[in-house]
């Protein structure tokens, strides 16, 4: 009767359809495995000591053996770099991760439990998502001192609601389905329907705004070290470096903080581009 | 109408209350003490130390500390800053109409140019969708500390055409001049969300089903358009203004560091660095406040707006 | 020259990167005043086929043939003919009036949008105008009704209202478009005595697309017949019952239970109903069709006149229905 | 009268201050069938719900079999002894099957609830697929490639997995087109003749139920308004809105009947 | 007492320094040229035109309190020296010379008599009297959160004998009591504006009254102050006071404040974080010069413990260890010196021969690691365990920390690093004995232009920075006899020998000097950037035009 049911039905192949990543995509791709690599094999990859200081060094450009120069305390800007993704990216993943799984728990239960459950997890929900995760981050660092941990442990209590509150309207749609309400008659228990019908089914729109939410978990972690909150000096991290290059900036000597700041803004739209082309692939907006 | 809005207003009451005792309970708990971070790693003798102890009542039980605090609130005196030795109120007064400033410059952009790329993403298929659609890709790839310096070095040092750091004097010329640049960088991330939000929204209305009907009807485009796609479309919008509004407020720290304003979001990052106490717990009560209220105005507007809300809860 | 007048029209539309027909071959003609219903099976190209008339093709697809009213070509009208065309000369009813009005504006906006914005009414003549319909529409304290929110009204209302936007603008054809599908058989009941009794007292024409065939035979003077994107049949309603000659035409009767007496086994029709895009040659029907031979299978049969309808079998006239 | 299959009395069901449904009773004996028949918001639904245990009746007794069914399942070992008496299909195609599961693994799944032996699992769900008329093709396909109805019928197989003594259709056919509704209900007539399974069938559709439904029920605004053998009640109906449906339904000589709202 | 000592947060290298002027001659625009070549300059060319307003950065952030008996952060002496002046002053080269009284001298070993400079008026125009005086000095002394109360704990009676002397009465000898009252401690304010006036001097307080060259004209708490030319100062002069207002802001980070130079929207400042020195040292529109002074760094060992400082061979070992070219480079940007003993040269003020030469006399402060390995060898403990404390909130303690780390470790110490919070400050600056710490750093200055200051604070038992438990009785003695003797010359010899017995016990091993950079455009000329200006001297009077 409607005119969509005269279009031949879509192909669900799962490899027809990565292929249609686009040129982008792959780019995107290429540029998180180099990261990858660098963020795991840094230190070992790093030609010198990434925090040994010598200020007669301090802002000195490019030299043989040093591709990038020096910072403003003469430290080798390029092993800062390569040692800095491990932070600027471990701490993204482990964000991510942890956000992912408390907010699908979230989502799904109230999504299966409807009733005062539902009701109370949103309006918990609500509460928080009003709550930036920013200041969030800055109190509990005041209590805890300001660490990378810290940081990460803020920013999932920050994301968590937001994407909780996503969750649960795709959940909600999910378990309204007819199929759901047969296998429950079927006899089929809560935990065999959740894990072997509901999550497979949500689990391409939970990885894609996993992966967007990369993006900004990168920039925010980089945000939090930049205001002293996140990753504390000396060790290498692209937002604290993005801070201490800056006054050099202004100087003239750019290098360390457009080095650092390309690395975050190149992570956070490979990230984006990803996350974009996923959710539209899998038909999911 | 009315229970609805009591509803909201109990739920907002409570997230105040709710936090502060959170936030007070926070730094009760932590273990440093402000005294050792306001010298600094300076000596001093114990006596002089024990002498500030006393001096900002940091030895209290938890409680009587809360108690005392709140009922301070409710007399307007939000206790003396032990980073800054001064009355918090008049730290606070000072700053706020500049972050006020900063924030609303900001929503402006944020708003002009989120919606104008949205919509047009949103109305037009093909060259122009794609290109707005990759430039808010792109400007949410930069965050607001290493889009400031690009645009100081830029505009302020090299080009000149505004301040590179301060606030402004308190006057309204100089406070957009000086904000300009602040209010950019913030509006890069925040501006690029409402892009995509608009332009998906714009999508759903345009494919609706009444669209069809009201061009069926011969009404011409220009006016579909305006009054059933975009119209409907900024609905949800709006909810989302409310949410940024209020977390723009707080990010302001970040460029608040870097043009070195003197705003409530930077004035937060140090105080809470300096583990002071009253400091910490004025602003956030503010921002708070503020959230609360901002939220409770989305939704009055919603209610007016959107007919579907008042039948739902009716 | 009639009201409305289609010459083979024909409808190529985007699938999968690719363009097809879905609709082969559709020609028939409506005088004013006159009443037909487009019935058929999902896939048959009714929808497409009232939406064509309204200049309402699906994007990006391709409109063959010749679609006119008042003898003038629909598809060759430029952006101000065509506005002028929908918004005076031809109205249209959906099937979920839900949908298809704003919920976010009054219903009285909606009711006066259409005269106010293109046929520049004064505000205030439009509101007594449209307090007028609402009650020769049967919405009892229209007043009220205007200032209301479509979320606040029933179905069977939201309809009344739909038809009562378009009596506004005294349009000549009124295309229906399963008007009734989403309602109770009560409300559809009422809803299509309201159109009947409305089409007759304004000399309107209609086209009437529908599923249900009994429906349509009750509302319309002429039954348009469709499979898989060509007519099969076109006769006056009064003898679709007893004198279809089409086999589709008697098997979907027969298909449906009957209200006043019990069978054992409904004779379905085997198979599913196809879509214009799936035909290759011959008749369309031809692969469910119980009197099928080599030749239905291999030539487009044509329509052609038998006693008062027009049949596209090639074995119409040996068939003696009376008998099998 | 043997025992009856399934025995309702005085059920009820309210959400806050809606009655959606009003002291209905009924019994469907053995193989039996019987038509719930009312239009929308008549709670028609809303019954068929609290018999699978979907929904909670705020009051009234069900019996299957003698055994006290009036509150739901309380844990999944519960559901299954009753999986095996009660099952029921939905109306909508489109949101009856797991959009990323193949049909032979749909069946295969519900019917390792009851059969252990994965060799007897595969047979069964082959002959499952004969029986609702599917070819043995379509267990490799997901249900995107499926028309309406042939969704309807793995929806049906699906049911029949676990042996119910009978099966709720809540408007099973109504989304149908003509010709593929009446395979349907030619296969329930079939696979009743078979198994001897009892059918309630709930509808808006009068045609429908007189030609399928042995006795009936007629639910307006959650109460029922009158009960009793489908072809008494059709012939002469006494009850004022019987009528008045009986009157709305289009058919030969039928004219539409005006009333205002 | 405690001396104001700074280690901020960005790099030791925002210092603050007092009693400027190293040995070099009186030349006011030169300075001693140091290892790396840097200038170090005592002052720079008088300004010669006038100037409406400037804008002067402290980087250090916003004072807590304007009252010179805080003296919290290095801005509040900035600001402070430029309103309310002392009895005695500080000049540039670190000498005495009359301030608001004309003289000041001992009449007996405890009794001081201050003479009133005649017709000095208050900014409110009140004539400046004998009881402001009492009740500044008695503040001082009295006021608990003071800095001064060590300092003139030796105070017994401050009286008004006539209108214009005041008699200070001493309690035991005390020789430093007069060189105090040239810093905060003599710093005399309206008594009509202070007395009972409890948010005096108070971030937003404009109602303090002092008889300064620049007046407190606003304050708005957590943005900035402006302070304008007293026209009615007793000073005046041609040439002074050409800047007719000053407006301080207070920019802690670093970039922004390097925006602010080189955006010409800041004129000039102090307190300049290392990060930024390179930047601002290649800026076309400001030249960066490093200002002289007292201030010095060095390692503070435990030695009232059984633990290996205690240990004076153990001790000398850790001071041949210290790369000293390194710390020089690393924490000064190679303005600094290595320093031979804590009374660095440029707190020598009066007897700067004496004291240069017995500095000339003191060995060389050099990294001989294989004498430090058999001095570790001879000490009788293998391997011994060092712990060095180091701030966890200040990451260049942190490096510091790992600097002496590899060097103790090189020579056979087994070095670690415990990294402490800011909770353990009062702790850590008292003189309690600490279990789990053997050395921590410190960067220290003295107030007073005279050495004997800073060895009393070190060498006696209950001395206020004596952290590590140092005990030494011959050192006591002289002490004790050095504080009864009034004379300077005199004074200085026993100090001398003081200094030499401290230096040979190792009883801390200072590092490096400090020298404090500063920040001035182009267009301007006059500040003065060093030793006693920053704490007790109107470094802006001169302040002025460059052409």
């Amino acid at each position: 009767m409607s005119i969509g049911q005269i279009a031949i039905g879509r192909n669900r192949g799962y490899r027809k359809r990565l292929s249609k990543l686009g040129l982008l995509g792959w780019l995107a791709v290429f540029v998180l495995f180099i990261f990858g690599v660098i963020a795991i094999f840094g230190s070992a990859l790093a030609p010198h000591d990434p925090n040994k200081i010598d200020l007669a060094y301090s802002y000195v450009g490019p030299i043989p053996g040093h591709p990038l120069g020096f910072d403003e305390l003469g430290r080798d800007l390029f092993s800062r770099l390569l040692v800095g993704a491990r932070t600027s990216l471990i701490g993204p993943i482990v964000l991510v991760i942890s956000t992912t799984l408390i907010g699908t728990s979230i989502a799904i239960l109230a999504a299966w439990r409807r009733g005062w459950t539902d009701a109370g997890l949103s309006a918990g929900v609500d509460i928080a998502v009003a709550f930036p995760g920013l200041l969030l981050a800055i109190l509990l660092s005041t209590v805890f001192g300001a660490s990378l941990w810290v940081a990460i442990a803020a920013l999932t209590l920050a994301y968590t609601p937001s994407l909780a509150r996503l969750l649960r309207s795709s959940a909600l749609r999910e378990t309204g389905m007819d199929y759901v309400k047969a296998l429950k008659v079927l006899g089929f228990s809560d935990s065999q329907i959740i894990f072997k019908h509901l999550l497979p089914n949500l689990a391409p729109f939970i990885i894609a705004q996993a992966i967007i939410m990369f993006g900004y978990a990168t920039l925010d972690l980089g945000g939090l070290s930049f205001l002293g909150i996140g990753v504390q000096p000396p060790t290498a991290d692209w937002g604290t470096m993005v801070a201490a290059g800056a006054s050099g900036l202004l100087q003239g000597y750019p290098t360390q903080t457009l080095a650092a700041g390309s690395c975050l803004v190149l992570t956070a739209l490979s990230f984006a581009v990803i996350g974009d082309r996923l959710a539209r692939i899998w038909g999911v907006e | 109408m009315r229970r609805y809005l009591w509803r909201r207003i109990g739920l907002g009451a409570l997230t105040i209350v709710a936090t502060t005792m959170l936030v007070h309970l926070a730094l009760y708990l932590a273990p440093g003490d402000p005294i050792g971070y306001l010298l600094n790693g300076q000596p001093a003798t114990p006596e002089r130390i024990a002498a500030l102890r006393a001096q900002y009542n940091l030895d209290e039980p938890f409680f009587t500390r809360y108690v005392s605090w709140i009922t301070g609130v409710f007399q307007g005196d939000l206790g003396t800053s032990a980073a800054f030795n001064a009355d918090v109120s008049t730290l606070i007064a000072s700053r706020f109409q500049t972050t006020m400033y900063l924030v609303l410059i900001s929503f402006v952009f944020i708003s002009v140019f989120g919606l104008t790329l949205g919509i047009l993403a949103g109305l037009h298929k093909g060259g122009i969708d794609s290109f707005s659609m990759a430039t808010a890709t792109i400007l949410s790839s930069i965050p607001a500390f290493v889009g400031s310096f690009i645009l100081i070095n830029v505009f302020a040092l090299q080009l000149g055409w505004f301040p590179a750091i301060g606030g402004g004097d308190g006057s309204l010329s100089s406070a957009i001049s000086h904000m300009t640049l602040p209010a950019i960088a913030l509006a890069f991330s925040a501006g690029a969300f409402v892009a995509r939000t608009t332009r998906a929204s714009i999508r759903v209305e345009s494919a609706s089903e009444h669209v069809v009907t009201a061009t069926v009807r011969g009404i011409p485009r220009n006016k579909v358009v305006s009054r059933h796609i975009v119209r409907n479309a900024l609905l949800p919008v709006i909810s989302l203004g409310g949410l940024l509004f209020v977390g723009l407020i707080v990010s302001t720290a970040f460029v608040e560091q870097a043009f070195a304003i003197n705003g409530i979001g930077g004035l937060l990052v140090v105080a809470a660095r300096q583990q002071d106490f009253a400091l910490v717990q004025a602003i956030t009560l503010i921002l708070v406040i503020s959230f609360v209220v901002v939220n409770l105005a989305v939704d009055v507007l919603y209610w007016i707006l959107d007919p579907r809300i008042r039948s739902e809860v009716a | 020259m009639s009201l409305v007048e289609i010459e083979s029209f024909t409808l190529d539309v985007q699938v999968v990167e690719a363009s097809a027909r879905v609709i082969h071959e559709v020609s028939f003609k409506l005088e004013a005043g006159q009443s037909i219903g487009i019935v058929g099976e999902s896939g048959s190209g009714k929808s497409l086929t009232l939406r064509a008339i309204a200049g309402l093709s699906p994007e990006n697809s391709v409109v063959g043939g010749k679609i006119s009213f008042q003898g003038e070509e629909v598809s060759a009208m430029d952006r101000e003919r065509l506005m002028q065309y929908r918004s005076s000369q031809v109205a249209m009813i959906f099937q979920d009036p839900r949908s298809a009005i704003n919920p976010v504006r009054k219903v009285g906006d909606f009711l006066t949008e259409n005269v106010v914005t293109n046929l520049g009414w004064s505000k205030s003549d439009a509101k007594t105008k449209a307090i007028e319909v609402l009650t020769e529409v049967g919405i009892s304290n229209p007043e009220k009704q205007l200032k209301a929110f479509p979320s606040e009204l029933s179905g069977g209302m939201l309809q009344r209202v739909m038809i009562a936007s378009n009596l506004l603008c005294q349009p000549d054809l009124l295309l229906a478009d399963e008007p009734t599908t989403a309602l109770d058989v009560t409300t559809q009941s009422s809803v299509m005595a309201l159109i009947d009794q409305l089409r007759l007292s304004r000399g309107m024409a209609m086209i009437f697309v529908s599923h249900n065939l009994e429906l349509a035979t009750a509302v319309c003077d002429k039954i348009l017949v469709m499979y898989a994107g060509r007519i099969v049949e076109l006769l006056p309603a009064e003898n679709l019952r007893e004198k279809s000659r089409h086999p589709y035409t008697r098997a979907l009767l027969d298909a449906r239970p009957r209200l006043d007496g019990r069978q054992n086994r409904l004779n379905a029709i085997p198979g599913q109903p196809a879509s214009g895009l799936e035909w290759t040659q011959g008749c369309t029907f031809a692969a469910r069709c119980a009197f099928a031979q080599d030749i239905c299978r291999s030539e487009v049969p044509v329509l052609r006149k038998i006693q008062e309808s027009d049949v596209a079998c090639h074995r119409a006239d040996e068939i003696d229905w009376d008998v099998s | 009268m043997s025992t009856p299959l399934i025995k309702v009395s005085n059920l009820s069901k309210q959400y806050g201050d809606l009655l959606a449904v009003a002291d209905v009773s009924f019994e469907l004996p053995p193989s039996g069938s019987i038509g719930i028949v009312g239009e929308s918001g008549s709670g028609k639904t809303t019954v068929a719900k609290i018999l699978v245990g979907l929904e909670r009746a705020t009051s009234g007794k069900i019996e299957v079999e003698g055994q006290d069914w009036s509150l739901p399942a309380k844990n999944s070992k519960e559901r299954r002894e009753r999986a095996k008496y009660l099952q029921i299909v939905f109306q909508d195609p489109y949101s009856s099957l797991d959009p990323r599961q193949s049909i032979g693994t749909a069946l295969r799944e519900a019917l390792s609830i009851s059969m252990k032996d994965s060799d007897e699992v595969i047979v069964r769900a082959s002959e499952l697929a004969d029986l609702v008329g599917l070819p043995q093709r379509i267990l490799e396909l997901r249900p995107a490639k499926l028309s309406g109805g042939q969704r309807q019928r793995v929806a049906i197989a699906r049911a029949l997995a676990s042996n119910p003594k009978a099966l709720i259709l809540d408007e099973s056919v109504a989304a149908l087109d003509v010709s593929i509704q009446a395979q349907i209900l030619n296969l329930l007539v079939d696979i009743r003749e078979q198994t001897g399974i009892a059918y309630i069938l709930v509808s808006h559709d009068l045609a429908v139920v007189r030609h399928f439904a042995d006795s009936l029920i007629v639910m307006k605004n959650g109460n029922v308004v009158e009960r009793g053998q489908t072809e008494a009640v059709m012939d002469q109906p006494n009850h004022e809105y019987t009528k008045l449906l009986l009157a709305s339904v289009p058919g030969p000589g039928w004219v539409p009947g005006k009333r205002s709202i | 007492m405690k001396k104001l000592v700074l280690a901020t947060g960005s790099a030791a290298l925002l210092l603050l320094t007092a009693c400027g002027g190293a040995a070099a001659p009186e030349s006011s625009a030169s300075g001693e040229a140091t290892s790396s070549g840097i200038e170090l300059v005592t002052s720079t060319p008088a300004g010669v035109g006038p100037v409406d307003n400037v804008n002067w950065n402290l980087a250090d952030g916003e004072p807590l309190s304007l009252d010179q008996n805080l003296s919290w952060s290095g801005s509040q002496n900035f600001i402070g020296n430029l309103m309310c002046e002392s009895l005695l002053s500080t000049t540039p080269e670190g000498g005495l010379e009359p301030g608001l009284a004309t003289d000041v001298s001992y009449t007996d070993a405890t009794t001081l008599v201050v003479k009133l400079r005649e017709g000095v008026t208050f900014w409110d125009g009140s004539a400046l009297t004998a009881d402001d005086v009492v009740y500044s000095i008695d503040k001082a002394r009295t006021n608990e959160v003071s800095q001064f109360v060590g300092d003139l704990a030796a105070v017994a009676s401050v009286e008004a004998t006539d209108a214009s002397t005041v008699t200070i009465k001493l309690s035991e000898p005390n020789s430093l009591i007069r060189g105090a009252l040239s810093t905060g401690a003599g710093a005399v304010v309206s008594k009509a504006s202070a007395e009972g006036n409890a948010n005096f001097a108070l971030p937003g307080d404009t109602s303090m009254v002092c008889t300064g060259p620049y007046m407190l004209k606003e304050w708005t708490a957590g943005s900035k102050i402006v302070v304008e030319a007293n026209p009615t100062w007793w000073n005046k002069g041609d040439g002074k006071q050409l800047t007719k207002q000053i407006t301080f802001s207070f920019i802690t980070d670093p970039a922004a404040a390097v925006a602010g130079y080189e955006s010409g929207e800041l004129d000039g400042g102090f307190l300049i974080p290392a990060s930024s020195i390179k930047a601002l040292q290649a800026s076309t529109v400001g030249t960066l010069g490093f200002g002289d002074g007292s201030a010095f760094g060095a390692w503070v060992p435990i030695v009232n413990t059984e633990r290996s400082m205690s240990n004076p061979k153990l001790r000398e070992a850790l001071a041949k260890s210290l790369d000293y070219a390194n710390i020089v480079a690393t924490e000064t940007a190679g303005a600094g010196t290595p320093a031979k003993a804590v009374g660095v040269p440029g707190s020598w003020g009066n007897e700067k021969a004496a004291y240069q030469a017995a500095w000339d006399a003191l060995p060389d402060p050099v990294t001989d690691l294989d004498a430090a390995k058999k001095l570790v060898a001879e000490s009788g403990v293998s391997n011994p365990e060092l712990v060095i404390a180091a701030w966890s909130e200040l990451p260049d303690s942190v490096n510091a920390a790992l600097v002496l780390q590899q060097a103790a470790n090189s020579v056979g110490f087994n070095a670690t690093i415990n990294k402490i919070g800011f909770d353990r400050a009062a702790d850590l600056f008292s003189g309690a004995k600490k279990e789990d710490i053997d050395i921590f750093a410190t960067t220290y200055l003295s107030f007073i232009c005279d050495p004997l200051y800073i060895y009393s604070q070190i060498g006696l038992d209950a001395g206020s920075a004596n952290w590590g438990g140092y005990s030494n009785a011959k050192v006591s003695e002289l002490i004790t006899s050095a504080l009864a003797t009034t004379d300077d010359a005199e004074r200085a010899k026993i100090t001398i020998e003081i200094q030499s017995l401290l230096v040979a016990d190792y009883a801390w091993l200072p590092t490096t000097t400090y020298p404090s950079p500063f920040f001035m455009s182009n267009e301007l000329s006059g500040a003065i950037p060093s030793g006693p200006t920053h704490l007790w001297y109107a470094w802006a009077v001169n302040l002025g035009t460059a052409k």
